[in-house]
């Protein structure tokens, strides 16, 4: 049972509250080491299997590996009764703390009861979970959509055609998201026609349906996506669709694209929230265990850079895939792995 | 005459090998599995277990009803997802409103089983593209129902049917049980069993031996409709919440077939039995628990998984190096 | 009794099967207590009366009358209920079910809504007796049951149904002659109980034994009724076909006993099922196989063909050691085996397919070059071997299963004779087919043996193996236990060494 | 079954083939009331574009299906013929000459595994898939975490999916075309034709025959396999790269395009023709959808009920 005690956190600089009202915990402290689970759900998209690798890499830092008696990563896949149990499972081989990413950000109660009575620490991020008796590693998923739209207006000072395109249907992530956008430029007093499409933060679903819209619905003034960038902008370059402001997600492609092709028009803000965030859990979950003060709801910086600050080898690689997230360092919390050393690595240099 | 009560067990026996082949492995895969989990073989860890494998098993009864006429359910998980949402919505408040609620939720299931029966049957259309076409509606609907994981369910209820009863035995299983004896054994010993039955086995022939081929065939549909519901609503139990998870609809149909299969039902119907098809899905399951048990680098999890797998459907094919008579390949 | 007043009558009926006329103007009278036998050549429309009969397909024209009153059904639980009951030709068993359930079917006893399994197998058991197939497990599927067991349970489910009017279309093709004398027997024992029985089988003595009415048909018409005895089987047969009648084994001629065999076999076993099957086979010869069935003739014809796993001993084709191991192997040019298999719908025919595809699916690899079909050597090939056999078939493009069941055999026949094979075998290809068409068969037995075929022919009928033959094996328990030569090949010695008289007291194996 | 009195090779006449196109030109006037640009030539030519993929890989899987069989690996075959296409383009100039036949040789490995364990195992396909699907995933995860893969397609890759050699018509449309037309060949002019339909009617019989079925099955999951692999390939170059989830959208559209277009899922029914038309239809109508500004609920419940209507209207089967 974790005390509520007076901030602040006892690393303040990375572990900043959520909210004013963000309640500040303190764990009975543990001996170490400790026993440390990873309960991941999907694991077949490059952003989780960056997620996994930033795991295994932050466990195997020195400072943290001495923490540490065991770390172990399971994931699950797409169904949420799997992940429930694999947690049971967790609580009941009696490791001290369990981290997750939630498939589900709701569907996680009767989960966290039974961490609480048997003494686990449960930390959630990426897909936080809807609960004061969790630690959440949080990403501001709406202040993204925020983020994006705000850009938008920032450069349609007249308003105009707006493409926006959504994430997967029925997720809380892809509601937020829409609703930070929706909200904005509704709140920005001009006029925006917006066509919405369904991209599953996909490349080549997002591609296929800009395709579409820009067909029957072209051209835009703006595009906003959540994820599938680079497809989209694919898409525009295919239908030589004349390059707008664009508000998107941090993949490497869309980045270089966007590098590219400032000049022409596509002026980019790109934000988002990266894999590297498990770290983050990680060390919030040692520091619960050993009994330093925490907020329950920590608040993580978003990794954003916007037009025309994208640094060659900083902010994106020219010579790497698309595929990967860009956003893999939390300075702030002594995180420094860059993406290219995480999914750069190959066969001779590992 | 030389026929004995030997020659009885036999016959038994040949006509259950497929539910004993499948019993014989979650058995052998469990024992693995219990035997290398640090917490061993407690009610807490067969409870975890139980909870996470009834959602396929019920799903995999329905696909195996389905499956027996010789037609399959690509649309048993949306179902499921959309008894689910449903359930998050009506499963609450007093506990006559939550009977009420759970009522609804399983005359939902039977409805939108009764309607791909309906269609399939008097529209002639093929299974498999129908229901296709009616886990997208499903899929809708459900999406319509929650467009965002949330709502909630009676916990108290919940917690009871996640439990354990007197600490020992899983109330998951009990549930289970029940409902086959409740719905599988009276289905299968109903004339609209024998004729689902037949229909799988020899259309033509059970027509023509005047079997009421329709109403059988509705009725494996719906029962196959309330059965998703079932799972839908455990999903709900185990979860607090609903979620339109298309993803995890399309997975659950997936693996209700994968289950069907390693429970010995013939996907060519007429064959197999639902107790086979639940053995299959508790098979299926602890594929995914042996993860938990062996220290694999995260990276080779589902690899690991696909070959266990592999390996399952492997272990069925053995007898056919003992077959002399290459006609039996065809059979 | 009133005899005058029939129980069922039909008049003018007509059905037609898109341009094929299947019936035309058909009448027929079945009256109680009396076994009522149709008689036609194959095609001639009695399996589709029989069908009308029992609520499988409605009648484009015409009437029935049960009792004097119309009546019209509309499915066969239809039929059913009004006491009409039918044995089809087209086995109605579900094979993944037991026997008992098999024979309970259509109204199970219940208990508290579901099947009352003991009292099941009883009323099962019972009906097997009545039968007289007590030695089938009522426990057992059907699928594993051979198919002269299986028209067994056939008739006791439809003996279970307790009818007023019981249809048999050729309900007896492939049982054994003590088989046959237990079925007639019932039937005898219903007729005087009362009922009115339906009887149709191209085996002519049968009907003589059976039958006391008989009504002929002709190219879908009920040509005369008549009361069984009144005419001689010559008579009867010119009525069928419409035409003179001759007699029907072609001759046989005097094979040259120093020919070098194609087809050698040399200790051939396989498994407990065949032991030590030693034989030549010369070109120009028919050489019959005969025993009961069921005592490893098919078994035989299997492993000649490739299809058995593991078989032991020496087949040599040309004096050349042959082991093959697929059907594929065993119609290569070198080896040049055709197989007439048993059941035609399963292993013959590929029944919605057109007759063309079924006619060249064998003999695809001879008139295609490198994998692509020279159709034009295809259809040159199919007009040959239509001339050689009549295939009654609207056009060669409809599928096959339309076809009546001795045109679909003509098929399965033919179909193997585009590849020209030297070593054919077949098994009981005559099942369910009329005379005039049997004749045909056997011409073209002859004719291909002529050629220089061998031919290995298992028939279950001894009229045949007498007639066309040339030696006869036969078979007992997997062995050849006596090779019949010359006058040897008569009914007493078929039957007598069929029953392995001389060697050991008469066994049927009722199960292992 | 529907049974025609034509035979298979004329079926491509089949009424339901032609109400199929029917529905094709009712759906594309039907869009036109909501947007005067579904009318215009470049939308339609940007829909076959899109339709060539589903169409590339609807073409193995009714290889397959014709069989009497079905591939639950398409997803993951799609997703590894595009990562290995791209990943052989690392490797210098010879790599990316080879990339598209290496990628399609993946698929052909997949296929094989697939076959033998059909034909050879005699393991029901609709589970083998399944499990080789899983299998490749995990290959694939595995793949991706530990070698940094190349996921850029190659400029060729690139001119075979989005480049013109005929002006105006995408050179993704001619390789479906190719495609197409070695599969209306394969089917009707060829004994591994003629052996499909007669194994999918009737494999007893048609191994009674003295077909060699198992070589047939193994032939046709093979082409499955590579079909699927060309598809993600040809995927790969409109995106201009491969990632992981690209298969998953092209599972139940191939088989419910193929199923649309009359084939019998059990085998030995169905023509070519139909398989395009089933292919323009699930394409046009998911684009139609996807523009039209509607929540996802209602697109969901609008699919479903077109494609039963469509099947009610021309699919269904003759009562026997
Ligand atoms: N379903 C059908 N479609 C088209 N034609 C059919 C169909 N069923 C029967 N026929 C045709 O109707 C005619 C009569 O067939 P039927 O089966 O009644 O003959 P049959 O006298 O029973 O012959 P057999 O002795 O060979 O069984 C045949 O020419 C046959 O081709
Ligand atoms: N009386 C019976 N009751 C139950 N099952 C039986 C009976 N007789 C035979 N069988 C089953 O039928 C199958 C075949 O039996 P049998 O050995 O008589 O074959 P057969 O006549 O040689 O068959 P085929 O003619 O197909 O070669 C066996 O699997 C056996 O179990
Ligand atoms: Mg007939
Ligand atoms: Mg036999």
């Amino acid at each position: 049972e974790p005390k509520v005690v007076a901030g602040p956190a006892a690393d303040p600089g990375c572990m900043t509250p959520w909210a004013s009202d963000t309640q500040f915990l303190q764990y009975p402290k543990k001996e170490g080491p400790y026993r440390i689970a990873l309960a991941n759900g999907y694991i077949a998209n490059t952003w989780r299997i960056q997620m996994v690798k930033t795991a295994k890499a932050y466990a195997a830092q020195p400072e943290v590996k001495a923490k540490l008696k065991e770390f172990k990563v399971v994931s699950t896949g797409e169904d949420v009764p799997a992940q429930i149990s694999a947690i049971n499972n967790f609580i009941d081989a009696g490791y001290d703390a369990i981290v997750v990413n939630a498939q589900n950000p709701t569907a996680f109660g009767p989960v966290i009861k039974r961490a609480k009575e048997a003494g686990v620490v449960l930390v959630a991020f990426d897909n936080t979970l809807d609960t004061k008796d969790a630690i959440n590693v949080n990403v501001d998923q709406k202040g993204l959509g925020v983020t994006w739209a705000e850009w938008l207006v920032k450069h349609l000072p007249n308003g105009g055609k707006i493409l926006e395109v959504r994430g997967v249907a029925g997720t809380s992530v892809d509601t937020d998201r829409h609703n930070g956008i929706k909200e904005t430029l509704a709140a920005s007093g001009k006029k925006f026609d917006v066509t919405e499409v369904v991209g599953k933060w996909d490349d080549s679903v997002a591609q296929k349906v800009t395709a579409d819209a820009i067909a029957t619905n072209g051209p835009f003034d703006g595009i906003t996506a959540q994820g599938g960038d680079t497809g989209v902008v694919q898409a525009m370059m295919d239908a030589k669709h004349p390059f707008v402001p664009f508000g998107g997600e941090t993949e490497n492609g869309f980045r270089k694209l966007c590098a590219a092709h400032a000049g022409d028009g596509l002026l980019c803000s790109s934000a988002g929230t990266g894999p590297a965030q498990v770290a983050v859990a990680i060390k919030t979950a040692i520091a619960a265990l050993e009994g330093q003060v925490i907020p329950q709801a920590v608040k993580l910086p978003t990794a954003l850079v916007s037009h025309p600050d994208f640094k060659k080898d900083q902010d994106y690689y020219p010579d790497q895939s698309d595929n990967f997230f860009v956003g893999n360092s939390f300075p702030t919390c002594g995180i420094n792995f860059t993406a290219q050393e995480i999914m750069g690595q190959t066969k001779e240099n590992q | 005459m030389t026929i004995g009560t030997s020659g009885g067990w036999r016959f038994w026996y040949q006509s259950n090998k497929g539910t004993l082949l499948a019993a014989a492995l979650f058995v052998a895969m469990f024992v693995i599995y219990v035997s290398n989990h640090p917490a061993g073989f407690t009610p807490n860890v067969v409870q975890t277990a139980s909870n996470k494998a009834i959602l396929l098993a019920f799903v995999a009864m329905a696909q195996c009803l389905v499956v027996i006429t010789a037609g399959i359910d690509l649309s048993a998980g949306m179902v499921l997802v959309l008894c689910n949402c449903l359930a998050s919505w009506l499963v609450v408040g007093t506990p006559l409103q939550t009977g009420f609620g759970i009522v609804a939720v399983l005359v939902a299931g039977l409805a939108c089983g009764t309607l791909n029966g309906l269609i399939i049957i008097f529209g002639r259309l093929q299974p498999i593209v129908t229901t296709i076409a009616t886990s997208a509606i499903f899929f809708g609907l459900a999406l319509l129902l929650r467009p965002t994981p949330g709502g909630s369910v009676n916990e108290a209820l919940a917690d009871v049917f996640t439990s354990t009863l007197f600490g020992m035995f899983p109330t998951s299983l009990a549930v289970l049980a029940a409902t086959i004896l409740l719905v599988w054994i009276p289905f299968s010993r109903s004339v609209y069993g024998r004729a689902a039955y037949a229909a799988g086995s020899a259309e033509n022939a059970a027509y023509m031996s005047g079997m009421p081929l329709k109403r059988a065939k509705l009725a494996a549909y719906a029962v196959a409709g309330l059965l998703s519901a079932m799972g839908g609503l455990y999903l709900t139990f185990y979860s607090y919440t609903g979620e339109a998870a298309f993803a995890s609809g399309n997975a659950y149909t997936l693996y209700s077939i994968a289950a069907v299969v390693l429970g010995g039902v013939s996907l060519a119907g007429g064959k197999g039995s639902a107790v086979g098809a639940v053995f299959g899905a508790l098979a299926f399951r602890t594929i995914g628990d042996l993860l938990f048990v062996f220290d694999f680098d995260p990276l080779w999890q589902p690899l690991f998984q696909g070959i266990v797998l592999m390996l399952a459907i492997g272990v069925g094919s053995i007898g056919l190096a003992r077959v002399r008579n290459r006609l039996e390949w065809f059979q | 009794m009133l005899l005058s007043e029939p129980l069922l009558r039909m008049e003018g009926i007509s059905k037609r099967y898109g341009g094929v006329i299947a019936l035309k103007e058909a009448d027929i009278a079945i009256r109680s207590g009396a076994i009522h036998a149709v008689l036609g050549e194959n095609g001639a429309g009695k399996s589709t009366l029989i069908k009308i009969m029992a609520g499988v397909t409605a009648p484009d024209e015409g009437r029935m009358l049960l009792g004097g009153k119309d009546v019209a059904f509309s499915s066969p639980a239809a039929a059913n209920a009004v006491g009409i009951v039918s044995v089809f030709q087209e086995l109605s068993l579900i094979p993944d079910l037991s026997v008992a359930d098999n024979i309970v079917i259509s109204n199970p006893p219940r208990r508290f809504g579901m099947i009352d399994r003991r009292a099941q197998r009883r009323i099962a058991e019972e009906a097997l007796n009545r039968a007289g197939a007590s030695d089938i497990h009522p426990s057992s599927l059907v699928k594993d049951l051979p198919l002269s067991r299986r028209q067994m349970v056939e008739i006791a489910k439809a003996l279970a149904r307790k009818p007023r009017l019981m249809i048999l279309d050729e309900a007896t093709s492939a049982l054994t002659r003590s088989d046959v004398e237990k079925v007639f027997s019932v039937l005898k024992r219903l007729r005087s109980e009362g009922l009115a029985l339906v009887y149709i089988s191209h085996r002519m003595h049968e009907i003589a034994e059976l039958a006391d009415d008989c009504t002929v048909f002709r190219n879908g018409r009920s040509i005369e009724s008549y009361p069984a005895g009144t005419k001689t089987d010559h008579q009867v047969v010119e009525l069928m076909i419409g035409r003179e009648y001759k007699s029907v084994f072609p001759a046989k001629p005097s094979i040259e006993a120093n020919k070098a065999p194609v087809l050698s076999c040399h200790d051939l076993s396989w498994g407990g099922r065949l032991a030590g099957i030693t034989f030549d086979a010369r070109p120009g010869e028919i050489v019959g196989v005969g025993g009961l069935d069921g005592q490893g003739q098919r078994e035989l014809l299997l492993a000649l063909f490739g299809v058995l796993r593991d078989v032991k001993g020496d087949v040599q084709i040309d004096g050349r050691s042959v082991r093959l191991r697929s059907p594929k192997e065993a119609k290569s040019a070198a080896n040049s085996i055709a197989l007439i298999p048993e059941d035609r719908k399963t292993e013959g025919l590929m029944l919605p397919m057109s007759v063309r595809e079924n006619l060249s699916i064998a003999a695809l690899g001879s008139v295609s070059r490198n994998g692509i079909i020279d159709r034009g050597a295809e259809a040159a090939r199919i007009d040959e071997l239509l001339k050689i056999l009549a295939i009654k078939a609207a056009t060669i493009d409809m599928p096959v299963s339309s076809l009546s069941g001795g045109n679909q055999q003509k098929v399965v026949i033919a179909k193997w004779l585009m590849n020209r094979p030297r070593i054919v075998l077949l098994n009981d290809p005559t099942r369910g087919i009329d005379v005039g068409t049997k004749q045909e068969i056997y011409q073209l037995l002859r004719k291909l043996a002529d050629g220089g075929a061998a031919i290995i022919f298992y028939s279950t009928d001894y009229d045949e193996l007498i007639g066309c033959c040339d030696r006869v094996l036969v078979m007992y328990d997997g062995t050849v236990v006596r090779t019949l030569e010359g006058a040897d090949i008569n009914e007493r010695e078929l039957i007598g060494s069929a029953l392995n008289i001389a060697a050991r007291p008469v066994e049927r194996r009722v199960m292992q | 079954m529907r049974q025609s009195i034509v035979p298979i090779r004329l079926r491509g006449r089949d009424p339901a083939v032609a109400i199929a196109f029917g529905c094709i030109l009712l759906l594309v006037l039907g869009g036109s009331i909501y947007s005067s640009n579904f009318l215009s030539a470049d939308y339609l030519l940007q829909q076959l574009k899109v339709a060539s993929f589903l169409g590339v890989i609807a073409t193995g899987m009714m290889m397959v299906i014709l069989l009497g069989q079905i591939d639950l690996s398409v997803p993951w075959t799609v997703t590894a013929g595009a990562m290995m296409a791209c990943a052989a383009t690392a490797y210098g100039t010879s790599g990316s000459f080879l990339a598209i036949p290496f990628g399609i040789a993946c698929g052909a490995a997949i296929g094989f595994v697939n076959g033998l364990a059909v034909a050879y195992l005699r393991i029901p396909s609709m589970i083998i898939t399944l499990a080789t699907n899983a299998v490749v995933q995990g290959l694939m995860v595995v793949y991706t975490g530990g070698f940094s893969p190349q996921d850029s397609a190659s400029p060729a890759m690139r001119f075979l999916a989005t480049g013109y050699m005929i002006p105006s018509v995408p050179n993704g449309v001619l390789v479906w075309l190719v495609v197409g037309i070695l599969a209306v060949f394969l089917l009707t002019r060829t004994t591994f034709g003629r052996s499909l339909y007669a194994i999918g009617n009737r494999e007893r019989a048609a191994y009674m025959s003295g077909i060699d079925t198992r070589r047939i099955a193994l032939l046709a999951f093979v082409i499955s396999g590579s079909l699927s692999a060309l598809g993600g390939v040809l995927l790969a170059g409109y995106a201009s790269k491969a990632s992981q989830s690209m298969g998953d959208a092209y599972l139940l559209p191939s088989i419910a395009a193929v199923v649309l277009g009359g084939t019998h899922v059990l085998g030995g029914k169905g023509s070519y023709l139909g398989t395009v038309a089933g292919v323009i239809l699930i394409t046009l109508l998911q684009s139609i959808l996807s523009v039209m500004q509607i929540e996802e609920a209602g697109r969901q419940l609008i699919y479903g009920v077109v494609i039963i209507g469509m099947l009610l209207l021309y699919g269904r089967q003759k009562l026997n």
